[in-house]
């Protein structure tokens, strides 16, 4: 339950982000429908956001991990 | 010192409660997205919000929840796609 | 009890957004008191906000009711 | 386990704690007026702030309370007006 | 207890706030460790928030207090 | 209906939370750190992100955090001042 409660608020953090940066990015000047372009935009918008969130998930992690080394536990 | 509640009691107090809950949700979505919207449609303070001011902020909202549904989608159809 | 505190949470929410925005607007550069042009801007930025709320309320809430028309309940 | 409390005792602490949130909520506001008024008064990283930045921390927190009071007391007239 | 976590949660507010500002300000361009330059921005800005936490904290309390007098209570 | 826990069980539950706990934390961070990152090293959308924005990304990240680890260690010798 902890655990699917966690999982789930993050996943929902990504999604809140990603709207956020991407819909500013994407559609500067919101119309009376998403474009096609937009819906691109939005696409690579999401992946680049994704790889973002990899790429500093990934340096974090290692940051930590080697800080753990360094000072005992 | 705890009144007991009988187990209709119960089922009303929890749909009362939410519902409460809805419409809290509701309205945070509101003000967010009010905030959002001000600072891209809103410019110059004038007597009244222009037509095309009104006009941004009823697309900006429109959007902004379109982005939402097309975000929760894509994810859908990656996962799927797994 | 609930009924109460989420309108009063709601409003208290509205001011602080105002007060946040309307003096970002209104107030550049902060001097010893508050100018009259300044509060000419605050009152008429109050009734700004308040409108555009009314915008958003009204596009908000049409919409979750054309999708929960759309989708049934 | 739980230490029961006379009811002097309950008064005593219900007081403390009214005071300590209270504490709390003022800190609260000085680390947000902080925020605001540093991106609005201070510019490039001195040796010290200088007067004009000082004196532009102290009005942006005046006038931002005056900008609060003023929202609240028209709010009250609009609503006395209906 | 509870006045050893309010000193501890406005100590950890004040130092979230600082690394976020002065990383703003002194590090505009993160490149391979923090430069002696950055360094020395990041003491005198750590200096000047402390500051002007100290000008805002002042004028504040000044008002709350002049607020009370006035209003009686 | 409150099942009873033995001790054993009481130590592996509070030792499972402190874990979720940590767990949690860090990823907010990561949410907080890609939210300030993206403004500051992802410029225009592209088919992937370039080199340059990688590397920016994971400086950022490292930079952010000397800087944190900078003003504990300077608030630290300050109080050992005085």
């Amino acid at each position: 339950q902890v655990r699917g409660d966690l999982a789930l608020a993050n996943a929902q953090e990504l999604i809140n982000k990603m709207n956020e940066k991407c819909f500013t990015k994407c559609v500067p000047k919101p119309g009376y429908r998403l474009e096609s372009g937009e819906k691109t935009c939005l696409s690579k918008c999401m992946d680049r956001y994704m790889e973002a969130w990899n790429v500093v998930s990934r340096t974090y992690v290692n940051r930590l991990q080697e800080e753990t080394r360094q000072h005992g536990n | 010192m705890v009144k007991e509640f009988s187990e209709a009691e119960q089922r009303e107090l929890s749909k009362f409660l939410e519902n409460e809950n809805a419409k809290a949700q509701i309205q945070r979505s509101i003000h967010t997205f009010t905030d959002l919207c001000w600072d891209k449609c809103v410019g110059k303070i004038g007597n009244k919000l222009d037509r095309s001011e009104e006009q941004c902020l009823s697309n900006c909202v429109e959007r902004f929840l379109d982005t939402s549904l097309f975000i929760v989608n894509r994810l859908e159809e990656v996962k799927n796609k797994l």
